[in-house]
């Protein structure tokens, strides 16, 4: 006969304002097999864990139900505490009054039965726990590291400086993201260029970074300590190893006028390129689309004056696997597109705004990289139609973002910012032009934040307009901004002879399909979510995979950077150890019964499924019966809802456990 | 004997088809005909209550516009509506009503029928552009309209509010220009193709509707236009009718002729003026298409 | 917005069967949120959709439930790589069973409720239980458990009387 | 011109008419987050004295007699302008439709009596001849505000073009458009409707 024991939590007020905890108390104090039933107010804090602990020991407790919050939450606090007092952890469940009852419901009467009930339905479930050992699995310490920004190339070097072999994958030909991009930075006003560049010299000469550029993910297998990941390698058709990065290929080029990405398509560059003079590695890529060799069969002229002999038109693509124990997502930001909507997504665009008809409204990254000293005008602020250099410039802010209609509601952290930053730049660049912002708020939380943008204003003269523009029309060579000033209450008109849109961060373009070879979750705008807003905020819900910088939500480069460091330190903190427990949630073989099927081996995604010959004494098969390897199975259960025999069982889950929570209803 | 049509639609044309914009009528029947587009006019048609009935009465609004879908629904094929406002009543009325079960269950009451919102509610835009189609269109063309440069002018209700009446994308329309396109004129770039010209105060507020007319005339000669096309009698009303006027007001000249898009599709299929009820218009177009030799 | 509470005198009982991963994180983030929704439903928690056995939704639907809720991670975003497609596919058959034995199939429903839409989840639940409220008690099963009744033992004064007259 | 105070208290902020506003236009006053973007685009802006934004801005206060009392929302032109670029989805072309039936059943309580005047004699043509007969309508309209010569000018050269009638007949089912009314009427008198 099982002695439960059963603690309802207040949780301060969060529970006990909604739900009548000690009537909960009383009513389930009432059901077979409960020994003990008590409230507390909070059940997670120390005296509330040694309350249980005490009861455990004092009333000989056999099994546990803590109702408290969601047992993501806290589960593993309790059944650690139970784990102390000398029960098996898995002898405790949690029942989830808080974010499943009291609150979402406000009627108390009815919260309350309902938290009778879910802690009813647990207490029948617990009775039907078994022992369960706990499953230690190897750890590999190597880490792999998404994306070659500013937070996988902090991530990538932290973990390496720790003595950790880290692969590295950028999907472009160079590392160094966003911020190789960005012209100057807030709020210090240092040359993004300069502080980059030495980071990403750091990893190509990193002797523990194994760095894949123009490299994507293909697969990613395995759990926690233990994953396999397919790695694919885009045909470069530059030898890696062999080139020198002498450059005589790109100036030979006979194609020259190949918008550059990374100039926002400003600059050219030829079809044999690397895509910044700083690139690293600072080995060329062929595009093959533009490359007159790969269209006609014609020309070869770049493997002809290669010296080394390094160009390789016959390079295919090439998939290589590795071996890690943890796996940093660090895949950043792209911006918002103001004039087409992406397909098949519910973010719409700005027809108003006539961005990509009218060639002097550019957005932001444009405008770094007009402004950067490497850019494609050297750093002068020119303008996209005619050359000339903008007298009246005009920046909008909240482009895509807070924007519920065009589909983003959230704010992009960094616009109100960098617009600040732009004015400045083109103050010091312009002298005798004027900036505007119009703008609704100035979000300017951090530190030297608030003072940088009222420098903006104060010292650098830009003029902040409080009201949204509405058109931008073109008339002559000038555009027609029509806004409004509703600090004023009037409709404001300016003609500008450039405009700067401050476009939304959104997460890289296939985010989500990357989310899914990884099995990690994201929100409805394809950012990553972590496993807890608050206190996990650098770490997935699946184990191992940790989080750094813009992938999650919109982040500026002082964030990134930390995040990075954070998911590095759990990485660490990982690999601190040799070997790894993981929960017996694992599937097992009633071998007596089962009948050779096999089902149960086509539904499993994971290959846990082996078979396992039954032989006699002299050696003569009898049958062949499935067996689930506990070290690989992660525990879906498929296989058991599949068996036709039921003669798999998921431990934690089983049928027993299921039917006798059902049956309490 | 002609031939059997291609296309059947019910019409709606508005009350204006019937007074003022006479000759928006007598075209478009003029050039349906033409193009073997049959139209079966709703009988005993009300007037869509237009701006001043959702106003100040939403529901009288809705109530009258269910009214026209119900009579609409007994003819045959989708409805042809020629009237922006009569278009943007109709196609709202169907987006709030589907939207909100209150709304719909007191309209109900209010026409004492059950609604009929299934059915099609067509611009004649859209007849032309993707129900017959730019290429058969093009087909029917034997005058081109060539060297005519035309400022297609949508005014607000042609493809707002979002999302109801889906003519074409919201701020950056090109319906207009591919009609025309297809009868061999030249469109013109120019900013005040979606600007409002007030036509709701036409009548209360005329000093108003001559300050927002004169941007958009500005707009359009600026632009280098030979003339106006329109889709709409309100715009038209405030275009061609108070042009005169605005040009006394502000001492200018623009001398632009407004025609309505089923006049100039119209011409270039080879319909004669008097079919296409020219000599109604304020503005004289007689004398540029007989520069442009189009007469 | 608070709604005027509505007094009903039917209030049906909802199961849900959901994913640890998706649905019930969601359902989870629809409380962090504080939003609001009818108590009809009690959550039963999978680690993945792939592992609900049909018998479950019988044994629900037995068990005097008016309404099933089955409910895991969008297609493509199972964190076990495919259960829930397998789910899918079971359901998709198991819901003609389940409509040959009588069981009227609006009171069954499958959804994907992401561990993001806290929302969805509440959309969910309230559409469900308001669906399943309009329809009534589930009185299919219960007529067979009284029918399960009458083959045993006539226990009750009046039944005895009856039964000795004949 | 003086402006008054606005004493901000639970009593002074009516939110009972603001929910009304929201039930008749059904779209949400408090999501506005007062970009401006509105009364940047709106066409009659210049003409009013409270700017779109700001209509709102008082319907959040709950201080609607300020806005009734204002020509702002007889000003509107329905161009739907706002509404299609608000990046917040509030649709105040319906707000402004709302305020417009609100000051309307209020009688008088608004300075703008052209706008009205000519709302009121366009929906009473619907009711006795079905459709809209321009020429009379203008022509009541220049007696009943007194405005007798008001666009005198363009009536012989519409009446030569042929654009304006004198006869018109009715529709042959004007009893039922008389019933819709009627209908709404009694409606709005049992308060099942707004």
């Amino acid at each position: 006969m099982s002695r439960i024991g059963v603690f309802i939590c207040h949780c301060g007020e969060n529970i006990s304002r909604t739900v009548d905890v000690e009537r909960v108390a009383q009513e389930v104090g009432k059901l077979p097999g409960v020994a003990f039933s008590t409230d507390y107010k909070y059940m997670c804090s120390d005296p509330g864990q040694n309350l249980l602990k005490k009861a455990i020991q004092d009333q000989k407790l056999s099994h546990i139900v803590v109702a408290a919050c969601s047992p993501r939450m806290h589960e593993k606090t309790f059944r650690k505490a139970v784990e102390a007092a000398g029960l098996n952890p898995f002898l405790c469940e949690m029942a989830n009054i808080r974010e499943h009852c009291s609150w979402v419901h406000e009627n108390k009467e009815e919260a309350t039965v309902k938290a009778v009930e879910i802690v009813g339905m647990m207490v029948e479930r617990v009775k039907k726990n078994r022992v369960l050992p706990t499953i230690t699995v190897p750890v590999t310490k190597r880490a792999l590291v998404i994306g070659g920004g500013i937070a996988g190339i902090q991530a990538a070097l932290d973990i390496a400086d720790c003595g950790h072999e880290v692969i590295l994958v950028e999907r472009e030909p160079s590392i160094g993201g966003h911020m190789a991009q960005l012209s100057e930075t807030f709020p210090t006003l240092d040359c993004s260029q300069c502080i980059m560049t030495p980071k990403m010299v750091d990893v190509a000469n990193h002797p523990r970074i194994k760095l894949y550029t123009y490299s994507e993910i293909e697969l990613v297998e395995g759990y926690i300590g233990n994953f396999q990941v397919t790695i694919k390698r885009k045909a470069r058709s530059v030898n890696e190893d062999t080139c020198t990065g002498c450059g005589v290929c790109m100036e030979k080029c006979p194609v020259r006028k190949i918008p550059n990405k990374f100039d926002c398509n400003l600059g050219m560059r030829p079809a044999i390129y690397v895509p910044f003079p700083q690139a690293v590695p600072n080995t060329p890529v062929i595009d093959r689309e533009n490359c007159i060799k790969f269209k006609t069969g014609k020309c070869g002229l770049c493997q002809k004056v290669c010296g080394p002999g390094a160009v390789d038109y016959e390079q295919e693509d090439s998939l290589v696997v590795e071996a890690v124990g943890a796996i940093v997502v660090a895949t950043g930001f792209d911006l918002y597109t103001i004039d087409e909507k992406p397909k098949g997504s519910a973010i719409k665009g700005y027809g108003e705004f006539g961005h990509g008809k009218i060639p002097d409204v550019i957005d932001g990254m444009t405008f770094e990289r007009l402004a950067s000293a490497s850019g494609p005008t050297g750093g002068k602020i020119l303008r996209p139609s005619d050359g000339r250099e903008p007298k009246q410039i005009v920046f909008i802010q909240c482009i895509g973002s807070r924007a519920r209609e065009k589909g983003i509601s959230y704010c992009s952290k960094v616009c109100c910012m960098y617009t600040a930053k732009h004015t400045m730049l083109y103050h010091h660049k312009v002298h005798d032009g004027q900036a505007y912002v119009f703008f609704m708020d100035a979000r300017t939380p951090g530190k030297s934040y608030d003072e940088f943008w009222r420098r903006s204003i104060e010292e650098e003269e830009a003029v902040y307009i409080r009201g949204m523009v509405s058109r931008l029309y073109q008339k002559g060579d000038k555009i027609v901004v029509m806004g409004s000033d509703i600090a004023v209450g009037v409709q404001v008109e300016i003609e500008a002879d450039m405009v700067v849109l401050a476009t939304a961060v959104q997460p890289q373009k296939g985010a989500d399909l990357l989310a899914q070879k990884l099995g990690i979750s994201y929100d409805k705008y394809n950012f990553y979510s972590e496993a807890h807003a608050k206190l996990r905020p650098v770490e997935c819900a699946t184990a191992g995979i940790y989080l750094a910088g813009a992938c999650q939500g919109p982040k500026d480069i002082p964030e990134t950077v930390g995040q990075a460091s954070a998911a590095a330190a759990k990485v660490m903190t990982l690999f601190s150890k040799d070997k790894l427990e993981r929960e017996p949630i694992v599937a097992r073989v009633k071998e007596s019964g089962c009948v050779g099927c096999f089902a149960c081996k086509k539904v499993c995604a994971y290959g846990a499924v082996e078979e396992k010959e039954i032989r006699d004494r002299q050696g003569n098969l009898i049958k062949t019966v499935a067996f689930v390897n506990p070290g690989v199975c992660a525990g879906c259960g498929t296989c058991q809802a599949t068996c036709p025999s039921k003669c798999v069982e998921l431990d934690g889950y089983t049928d027993e456990q299921v039917i006798a929570m059902i049956e309490a209803l | 004997m002609s031939k059997p049509n291609i296309m059947e639609y019910s019409y709606y044309p508005g009350c204006s088809l019937h007074a003022s914009a006479g000759e928006y009528d007598l075209s478009t029947r003029e050039l349906f005909k033409v193009l073997g587009i049959g139209l079966t006019e709703v009988p005993d048609w009300f007037c869509c209550g237009a701006t001043p009935a959702h106003n100040v009465d939403e529901l009288l609004s809705l109530s009258l516009c269910a009214k026209n879908l119900e009579l609409a629904d007994k003819v045959e094929g989708d409805l042809a509506v020629a009237c922006a406002a009569c278009f943007s009543r109709l196609k709202t009325t169907q987006h709030v009503l589907a939207e909100s079960d209150v709304k719909r269950k007191q309209v109900e009451k209010a026409i004492d029928a059950p609604l009929k919102l299934e059915g099609k509610v067509k611009h004649l835009l859209e007849i032309l552009a993707t129900d017959l189609g730019l290429e058969r269109l093009a087909a029917a063309v034997n005058k081109p309209l060539s060297g005519l440069k035309v400022a297609c002018y949508y005014g607000c209700l042609l493809t707002r509010p979002t999302d109801v009446t889906n003519l074409d994308c919201v701020e950056a329309p090109t319906i207009m220009e591919r009609v025309i396109e297809a009868a061999g004129a030249t469109t013109v770039p120019w900013s005040h193709r979606m600007e409002c010209c007030g036509a709701n105060f036409t009548l209360s507020r005329p000093g108003v509707v001559i300050q927002l007319t004169n941007a958009i005339l500005d707009s359009a000669k600026a632009a280098g236009a030979d003339c106006i096309m329109v889709g709409c009698p309100l715009c038209h009303g405030n275009l061609d009718i108070r042009q005169k006027e605005i040009e006394g007001v502000y001492n200018v000249e623009y001398a632009l002729p407004v025609f309505y898009l089923t006049q100039l599709v119209g011409l270039a299929t080879g319909l004669g003026p008097d079919k296409l009820g020219l000599d109604a218009m304020i503005v004289n177009p007689t004398p540029l298409l007989k520069e442009k030799q189009l007469l | 917005m608070h709604s005027e509470k509505q007094k009903h005198t039917f209030e049906p009982k909802i199961i849900a069967f959901v994913c640890t991963w998706c649905t019930y994180a969601g359902a989870d983030l629809a409380g962090t949120s504080r939003m609001q929704y009818p108590s009809n439903v009690r959550v039963l928690k999978f680690p993945c959709t792939g592992r609900i056995d049909p018998v479950f939704i019988l044994k629900a639907f037995q068990q005097g439930a008016d309404g099933v809720l089955v409910s895991g991670c969008h297609p493509g975003d199972c964190h076990y790589i495919a259960g829930n497609f397998h789910a899918r596919r079971r359901f998709a058959v198991f819901r003609k069973l389940l409509e040959f034995v009588g069981v009227d199939l609006n009171r069954l429903q499958f959804s994907w409720v992401s561990a993001a839409e806290g929302g969805k989840w509440v959309e969910v639940v309230t559409d469900l239980t308001e669906k399943v409220r309009a329809m009534g008690p589930m009185t299919e099963f219960k007529e067979l458990a009284m029918e399960e009744q009458w083959s045993g033992a006539i226990d009750t004064p009046e039944l005895k009387e009856a039964y000795n007259q004949i | 011109m003086k402006k008054k105070k606005m004493i901000i208290s639970q009593e002074t902020m009516d939110v009972d008419f603001v929910r009304k506003v929201e039930a008749l236009s059904g779209t949400s006053v408090r999501r506005c987050f007062q970009c401006g973007k509105c009364s940047a685009g709106c066409p009659m802006g210049t003409f009013m004295e409270h700017p779109p934004n700001r209509v709102v801005r008082l319907l959040q206060l709950g201080q609607w007699q300020r806005v009734l009392a204002g020509r702002s929302i007889w000003y509107c032109a329905s161009c739907e302008t706002c509404s299609t670029r608000c990046p917040n989805k509030v649709h105040l072309a319906s707000i402004m439709d709302a305020l417009r039936k609100l000051s309307w059943d209020a009688e008088g309580a608004s300075k703008e009596s052209y706008v009205q005047l000519a709302n009121k004699l366009f929906l009473q043509n619907i009711r006795t001849y079905g459709r809209q007969y321009e020429m009379r309508l203008a022509a009541v309209f220049n007696v009943k505000s007194g405005q007798f010569l008001k666009d005198l000018m363009l009536g012989p050269k519409l009446f030569a073009k042929g654009k304006l009638k004198v006869f018109h007949s009715k529709n042959k089912n004007m009893s039922e458009i008389e019933k819709i009314f009627t209908r709404i009427e009694e409606m709005r008198k049992k308060g099942e409707a707004l």
